[in-house]
């Protein structure tokens, strides 16, 4: 049997959760809903504009370097397995240099004020 | 036994432990929180120390008022609880509390529940877009940076263990962990810590909720069972991380009488850990969100790359 | 050993959609969506030649390595022109960039932190 | 070594002019051209008369060497071209060019020179292809910059009709040889011409043989890819006329001996009749366009479409009378319709325009000795006997009477009835030319008579066209070894 | 997973020398980036270090241009039973990383910090240099590459720089400009990985080999994957190739960058697309019909559809942009021929059109980047502003002209003439007299385009607009000149020189 039945399994499970658990809550409790209450919630005062509004390009930064540099860690996983076969200190240089370089990227994200809030 | 009974008893255990341990992870919080804030927390439901208070709290829930904001996308704003849920579910079926003692003993299972809990910021990100609501956008665009920028760390991190056991297994992996490993993973241990806090969204890094700023991040909109869905989520994100730690820092299952009580152990590790998270809640401030991104990349990530490094040179010259 | 007609089938699928997707969209962003389906359909069956064992040297397996990394490089770039494009013109709209249009651009909508979008692309 | 010489001083000063020595005056760029084209024409006497060869490598991994030599084909083009260009470059001593420097001017002069005479010397086919397209940029500078400055749209339309149909007409000739060459495995004009297009079949060669005429044809020209000509004549400066039709025109036919008739006999003698039905087209309906054609000197470019279609009617005809009289032609109109330009254009600077309609002095009375050349001009042309246009159409007419036995005869004998009409129309506008132009009583208004330069030129082709008219024979001799080794034992 | 096979002995071969033309420029971007980190000012110093990297990449391409054809510099061999190697330096792999790194060195010199005064690029002259660099390790990478994977890195190692710097000038016009050229890229990406994929569904071999190739052809049914695996790589390098219908983002980026990034677009990315298209080709010798019809058809509609769009561009920019869809067609023109042979030829064709097009981008820069007298205010990037340059600047003139005619392939511009016949070989040779046809049309209209713009040259100073008051020209602008300039001479006196290169 493989293991992946079981994981189905249990996201079907997990699902079947969901949906029970919104089923009791439908059975269980109150529906009243007036304008007041669907209105989105602005701290007590009315909504105003686009929810655009706040929206700050600054978080794709992040999502560039975690790109450029979680994609990356894809190959220590498979050079982790073999490293201690027969591949030994020169695999260790050439992922030295892998990281290293990936480290420059840092350094130049870092000094081009990438990881600077303000 | 047919299979499909067994999957089925499986699945089952995975759910009712992922029903109990975060209620227990809670309640310690809970209590735990209150003797250190020098008070006593709940201690009316259930009598004894107010030990349902939980359940109380979730049956509380379920009697509420489920409320779906007229601007809401109604179908994503619906289901993004089950999305920040299920996800942590999956992981904790991967998890083994001994070597017997495992729901889905997956080959890679290290690299699958790191990508399994990766998914529950999209159900964050749901949320966020879903309600139409500024503080919700904004929650769900910090938390969604917070949890990129610590996935990093947290994968090198795991990496670095990886590399140490050559395994990609949690089995593999606790199986070949020795006490050495206390000290010359001491490093990433931390940073694994660090980065799972953060990736949970937990104080000191709960910028995403932070209800002073941003009312309550994405969730703002929820209320009732949806909302009780996402504080599970939190909860029974406490529980994975902290058994994964338990497995990859910890050994696991060693200990005294571990062929017996193996799952005990392990158990008993990650819930030590589910306290040192309860306690960084405590501890610390909130971060600003500069101060945690500056964290994540100039510290956590070098050090984990420094790690890595060590690591490396062990393991090559001790092969 | 998997039986392969499934994963064929299904990257067909997701190559279709993905093609659709490309085709029928004038918008940058969902340009780029459009073009992740097709490379997990061809991911897919990179894997599925893998797990076949129809392949030598495990090729399968690598290609799909070097395949999400390079799509990430590319999302990477992608994300920085779209936000470079957007500040500077308020739209990602591609029919504008298409030949015979002397379309000027318009003008930034301001609504996004031009500082921050210059930062992502100095 | 002689062959060389005569190809790299004119290259040679031409560069020169143009990088080193753009700032020189007139007299001075007029002079080194001189010497340089007198060089060449030492050079190119003496590679006739001892007729060495150069065989040098150039392009390896295509094949392409610098293959050169002379024969008998080629040796009366080569003399032309070096003589014209001498000509043409003393011719612009008292003219000072228009439009542009004059260093560039002669450059242009010299480079021409230099690709035609690197045309007629090119053994190998693909040499001979980039020869031929060598001369097409300094032409469309002669003519785009300095010509006709009336009138700069007529210049560009001119220019570029001249360079966009020959560039055609090249690359279509280049897909020609390349075919030939993949199918004969060699690209040596010598080795081609006595594989005589063996081992090739004959769809394939008729395939090729008419991709080479029509590409040859346009530069020829072929009755109805001539749309070039006129234009460019009218517009380009007398010098550029000159080399135009003296020696660009005769590199087209030279290319239907050397290439298609030479190497694919077979090919060529099916495409020859239509060949031979466009020359005789064209005979007549060069001579119908000269009859009501009001310009002077699109006059005498729309005959020169009729000339060549004598050339190209002897040509097709498949006999070495054939040939030879379309070898002696296309020498005769070299000559002739070098002469009448330079008349020509030297009236048209002096008039002003070259339009017929306008009442103008009487060349007879202000201007003599321009009116006698034009009148040598347009009697050779119209093929009297003793001049030089006579002996290629008379002898072309008579071979397509008699053509060689693969060709229909019947239509050969119709098309020769029709090119002997055509020179009656010859005779029509020769004297309605000179009607209007030489004869008359007016002397207002007054226009200088040929001096100096201009007059050396013209007397020196008024001689040349008396000489070919008087004694064929050397022209003939020096032609007929080499037409006898390519159409073997033929009448 | 990926397992190790402990019963070989020995790992792959691996050799520096040959790789060098790939790894020198790779680390020069890498060092030009540490060397920006360390002293960010020292700007001449990060573009030295670049010009050396590239100069050594060059010097390093030399061996394996003048090894035999049947006897490449191998290097990354894998142990004995497979024997396949993953890189591969024949002469024309080698000649075309020659053409992709020297056309880096001259677009670096042209491109040289401080000789621009219009330009303020974003990120500095580091960014600019290291993404160079990269693209032309790339570009040299994917001509020797014989593997999927390192193919298909290379590629995109070629082509992702390239967006970044068409995006760098930061303007409304580059921002459209790399949109273009980046959705471009995505969908070409796309394609290429997915013809990849089906390219190892139907051979199960992860190399570009004849031979496995050949087993698929085969068989039916793995002939019809590969077919239509070739048709997805094809079709995606053909985005890369600016090859008709998929070039629609060429003209949108060349008028989008700056001229020296223009200038590499049109040449190293060119290299690049067409490296990978050979390599692909030479593993396809006997796919038959499919894939002739699909290069005749891609080289006739190309070239056409180059031409007459370039016949009515005002902008030098734009009319170079679809001077090179044109060119392109001609380039893949005798690949329809699909025999040993073609893959020469239409290396032969790329290098000299890169030649040319190098010696045009970089007059045009500099005549843009000239100020003016009497206000002018189009900055050369109208054809007027070239009204008489040939005799105002008889060098910049002389270098423009001899370029437009190579590109037009008229003489004294031989080595345009000579790539046409060489073209125009293979393909008359296999007797597809159609195409050669529709080529022949082609060369008529592509004289008239780029005499059109001679004829500007050509013209009296006097009856320019405002004549460019060229004083002095940046000395690595003139470098950069005297360098495209002299290839372009010495390849039009010697075509040998270049043509020899290809085995």
């Amino acid at each position: 049997m493989s293991p992946y039945v079981v994981i189905a399994a249990v996201v079907a499970v997990g699902l079947l959760l969901f949906v029970a658990a919104m089923g009791a809550r439908a059975l269980l409790a109150p529906r009243a809903p007036t304008r007041a209450k669907l209105t989105t919630y602005e701290s007590g005062v009315d909504p105003v504009g686009r929810d655009w509004a706040q929206t700050q390009v600054r978080y794709f930064v992040y999502a560039f370097l975690y790109v450029i540099f979680a994609v990356d860690a894809v190959y220590l996983f498979p050079w982790a397995l073999v490293v201690r076969g027969r591949l030994g200190a020169v695999s260790l240089l050439e992922i030295a240099v892998f990281i290293g370089i990936l480290l420059v990227g840092l350094v130049h994200a870092a000094r081009r004020g990438l990881l600077r809030w303000l | 036994m047919s299979d499909a009974v067994e999957v089925t008893l499986r699945a089952v255990g995975v759910l009712a432990a992922f029903l109990v341990l975060p209620l227990l992870v809670g309640q310690t919080e809970h209590k735990v929180m209150a003797h250190m804030q020098g008070r006593l927390g709940p201690m009316y439901a259930g009598g004894f120390h107010g030990w349902a208070q939980l359940v109380a709290d979730g049956v509380k829930f379920v009697q509420k008022e489920d409320i779906t904001p007229a601007a809401a996308d109604r179908r994503i704003f619906r289901f993004a609880p089950a999305v920040a849920l299920v996800p942590y579910l999956v992981a904790l079926a991967a998890i083994p509390l001994s070597p017997d003692v495992v729901a889905a003993d997956l080959p890679a299972s290290a690299v699958f529940v790191l990508a399994a809990t990766a998914v529950g910021i999209l159900g964050t990100l749901m949320a966020g877009w879903a309600s139409a609501n500024k503080y919700s956008l904004l929650g769900a665009m910090r938390a969604a940076a917070q949890l990129l920028s610590y996935e990093l760390p947290m994968v090198l991190a795991v990496a670095s263990v990886c590399l140490a056991a050559g395994s990609l297994s949690l089995s593999g992996i606790a199986a070949a962990w020795s006490p050495w490993w206390l000290v010359f993973q001491l490093p990433g241990a931390v940073v694994f810590l660090v980065a799972a806090v953060a990736e949970l969204q937990r104080p000191p890094f709960d910028m995403p909720v932070a209800d002073s700023e941003i009312v309550f991040g994405a969730y703002t909109e929820y209320t009732g069972l949806r909302f009780a869905f996402f504080l599970l989520g939190e909860y029974a994100g406490i529980v994975v991380m902290s058994l994964l730690f338990a497995v990859l820092y910890l050994g696991g299952w060693r200990g005294l009488f571990s062929d017996q009580l193996g799952w005990l152990w392990t158990l008993l590790k990650g819930f030590c850990i589910a306290v040192v998270v309860i306690w960084l809640r405590v501890a610390w401030p909130r971060l600003r969100e500069d101060q945690l991104q500056r964290l994540a990349w100039l510290v956590l990530v070098p050090l984990a790359l420094a790690q890595l490094a060590i690591t490396g040179v062990w393991v090559v010259t001790t092969a | 050993m998997i039986h392969l007609a499934g994963p064929y089938l299904l990257a067909a699928l997701l190559a279709g959609l993905g093609a659709y997707g490309v085709l029928a969209r004038r918008n940058a962003v969902l340009v780029l969506i459009g073009v992740e389906l097709i490379l997990n359909a061809a991911t897919l069956l990179l894997v599925s030649v893998a797990s076949a064992g129809a392949d030598r040297w495990a090729a399968g397996n690598v290609l799909t390595l070097f395949v999400i990394t390079i799509a990430a490089a590319e999302v990477v770039v992608a994300l920085a022109v779209v936000l470079a494009v957007y500040r500077l013109r308020g739209d990602v709209d591609l029919a504008d960039s298409l030949p015979g249009d002397a379309g000027t651009g318009m003008p930034p909508k301001g609504t996004v932190d031009d500082r921050a979008t210059s930062e992502v692309i100095r | 070594m002689v062959i060389l010489v005569s190809l790299v001083v004119p290259a040679a000063v031409a560069v020169w002019l143009l990088t080193g020595g753009r700032g020189v005056s007139h007299r001075s760029a007029n002079r080194l051209a001189t010497a340089a084209s007198v060089v060449a024409l030492a050079a190119v006497v003496i590679a006739v008369v001892v007729r060495p060869t150069v065989d040098r490598g150039w392009v390896p991994s295509l094949g392409l060497r610098w293959e050169l030599a002379v024969d008998g084909i080629s040796a009366p083009l080569l003399l032309l071209t070096a003589v014209l260009g001498v000509g043409v470059v003393l011719h612009t001593l008292d003219r000072p060019p228009q439009g542009g420097t004059t260093a560039a001017f002669h450059a242009c002069l010299l480079l021409v020179e230099f690709g035609a005479l690197a045309t007629f010397y090119a053994r190998d086919a693909v040499l001979f292809f980039v020869a031929f397209e060598l001369v097409l940029v300094p032409m469309w500078v002669l003519i785009t910059r300095f010509g006709d400055a009336h009138d700069p749209a007529a210049r560009a339309d001119a220019g570029g009709r001249f360079i966009l149909y020959t560039a055609f007409g090249s690359t279509l000739m280049l897909v020609g040889i390349l075919a030939l060459v993949t199918k004969a495995g060699t690209s040596d004009l010598d080795v081609l011409a006595q594989g005589g297009g063996h081992g090739i079949s004959v769809g394939t060669q008729t395939l090729v043989a008419a991709l080479l005429v029509a590409g040859l044809a346009v530069k020829v020209p072929v009755f109805p890819l001539h749309t070039w000509l006129p234009p460019a004549h009218t517009t380009a400066p007398t010098a550029g006329s000159v080399l135009l039709a003296a020696v660009l025109l005769k590199m087209g036919t030279y290319g239907l001996v050397r290439l298609p008739l030479a190497s694919l006999p077979e090919g060529f003698s099916r495409v020859a009749p239509v060949l031979a039905v466009l020359g005789a087209v064209g005979i007549i309906w060069g001579g119908l366009a000269c009859l009501v054609e009001r310009d002077l000197k699109r006059l005498i470019a729309y005959s020169s479409v009729a000339h060549m279609g004598f050339v190209v009617l002897g040509l097709s005809s498949g006999t070495r009378t054939g040939l030879q009289a379309a070898l002696f032609a296309n020498v005769a109109h070299g000559v002739i319709s070098a002469l009448l330009f330079v008349v020509v254009g030297g009236l048209k600077e002096r008039w002003g325009d070259a339009d017929l309609q306008t009442a103008r002095a009487a060349l007879r009375e202000v201007s003599p000795r321009l009116g006698f050349a034009l009148i040598v001009g347009l009697a050779a042309s119209l093929g009297l006997p003793g001049l030089a246009g006579f002996w290629g159409e008379f002898l072309s007419v008579y071979a397509a009477w008699s053509p060689a036995d693969d060709r229909p005869q019947g239509l050969f004998r119709a098309l020769a009835v029709v090119a002997a009409l055509g020179t009656v129309l010859a005779g029509a506008y020769a004297l309605r030319v000179a009607r209007t132009v030489w004869a008359g009583e007016r002397t207002t208004p007054f226009i200088e008579d040929s001096r100096a330069s201009e007059w050396g030129v013209i007397a020196v082709l008024v001689l040349g066209v008396l000489l070919l008219g008087i004694a064929p024979g050397p022209l003939l001799a020096m032609t007929g070894r080499a037409v006898s080794t390519i159409i073997g034992a033929a009448p | 997973m990926i397992a190790p096979t402990a019963a070989s002995t020995s790992l792959v071969t691996f050799d520096w020398l040959v790789l060098g033309p790939v790894v020198v420029p790779a680390l020069g971007a890498v060092a030009v980036l540490v060397a920006d980190v360390l002293a960010p000012r020292l700007v001449r110093v990060h573009a030295t270090v670049g010009l050396l990297a590239l100069a050594a990449g060059l010097a390093l391409a030399m061996p394996g241009a003048l090894r035999a054809g049947d006897a490449p510099l191998r290097t990354l061999c894998l142990p004995a039973p497979d024997g396949a190697c993953l890189f591969e330096a024949g002469p024309l792999a080698s000649a075309l990383q020659l053409g992709a790194i020297g056309s880096a060195l001259v677009v670096l010199l042209l491109s040289w910090p401080g000789t621009d005064p219009r330009e303020h690029l974003r990120g500095g002259p580091a960014v600019l240099v290291s993404l160079v660099l990269a693209a032309t390790a790339g570009a040299a990478g994917v001509a020797a590459a014989h593997d999927l994977g390192s193919w298909l890195v290379c590629l995109e190692l070629a082509t992702l720089p390239a967006i970044a710097l068409v995006a760098l000038r930061g303007d409304v016009h580059a921002g459209r400009g790399a949109l273009a050229l980046l959705t471009t890229s995505l969908v070409s990406f796309a394609m290429v990985v997915l013809g990849a994929a089906l390219w190892l569904v139907s051979t199960g071999e992860a190399v570009f080999a004849p031979g496995a190739a050949a087993d698929a052809l085969a068989h039916p049914q793995r002939r019809v994957v590969l077919l239509l695996a070739a048709l997805l790589l094809l079709a995606g390098l053909g985005f890369k190739l600016s090859l008709a219908p998929f070039h629609v983002w060429t003209p949108q980026a060349y008028a989008g960058s700056t001229e020296p990034v223009a200038a590499f677009l049109a040449a190293t990315s060119k290299v690049a697309a067409l490296a990978a298209l050979l390599v692909l080709v030479k593993a396809l010798v006997g796919a038959g019909a499919p894939v002739i019809v699909a290069f005749g058809l891609l080289a006739a509609v190309s070239m056409t559809l180059g031409n007459v769009l370039a016949l009515v561009q005002d902008d030098p920019v734009r009319l170079l942009a679809w001077s090179t869809v044109a060119q392109a067609g001609w380039v893949v023109l005798p690949l329809s021929a699909l025999d040993g042979r073609a893959a020469a030829a239409s290396g032969g064709y790329l290098l000299a059109y890169v030649v040319a097009t190098l010696v045009a981008f970089v007059v045009v820069h500099v005549v843009t980047s000239t100020p003016r007298l009497g206000g002018a205010v189009d900055h050369g990037r109208t054809l007027t502003a070239y009204t008489g340059l040939l005799r105002a600047h008889p060098l910049l003139g002389g270098a423009l002209g001899l370029a437009l005619l190579s590109l037009a392939g008229l003489p004294p511009g031989v080595i345009g003439l000579i790539a046409k016949v060489v073209a125009l070989r293979p393909v008359v040779g296999q007797g597809q007299w159609v195409l050669a046809v529709v080529a022949v049309l082609n060369a008529v209209i592509g004289v008239a385009v780029y005499l059109r713009w001679f004829a500007v040259l050509l013209r009296d100073p006097q009856e320019g607009p405002a004549q460019p008051v060229l004083r002095t020209i940046p000395r690595p602008a003139l470098a950069a000149l005297v360098l495209a300039g002299l290839a372009l001479v010495a390849t039009s006196v010697m075509p040998q020189l270049l043509l020899g290169l290809l085995g």
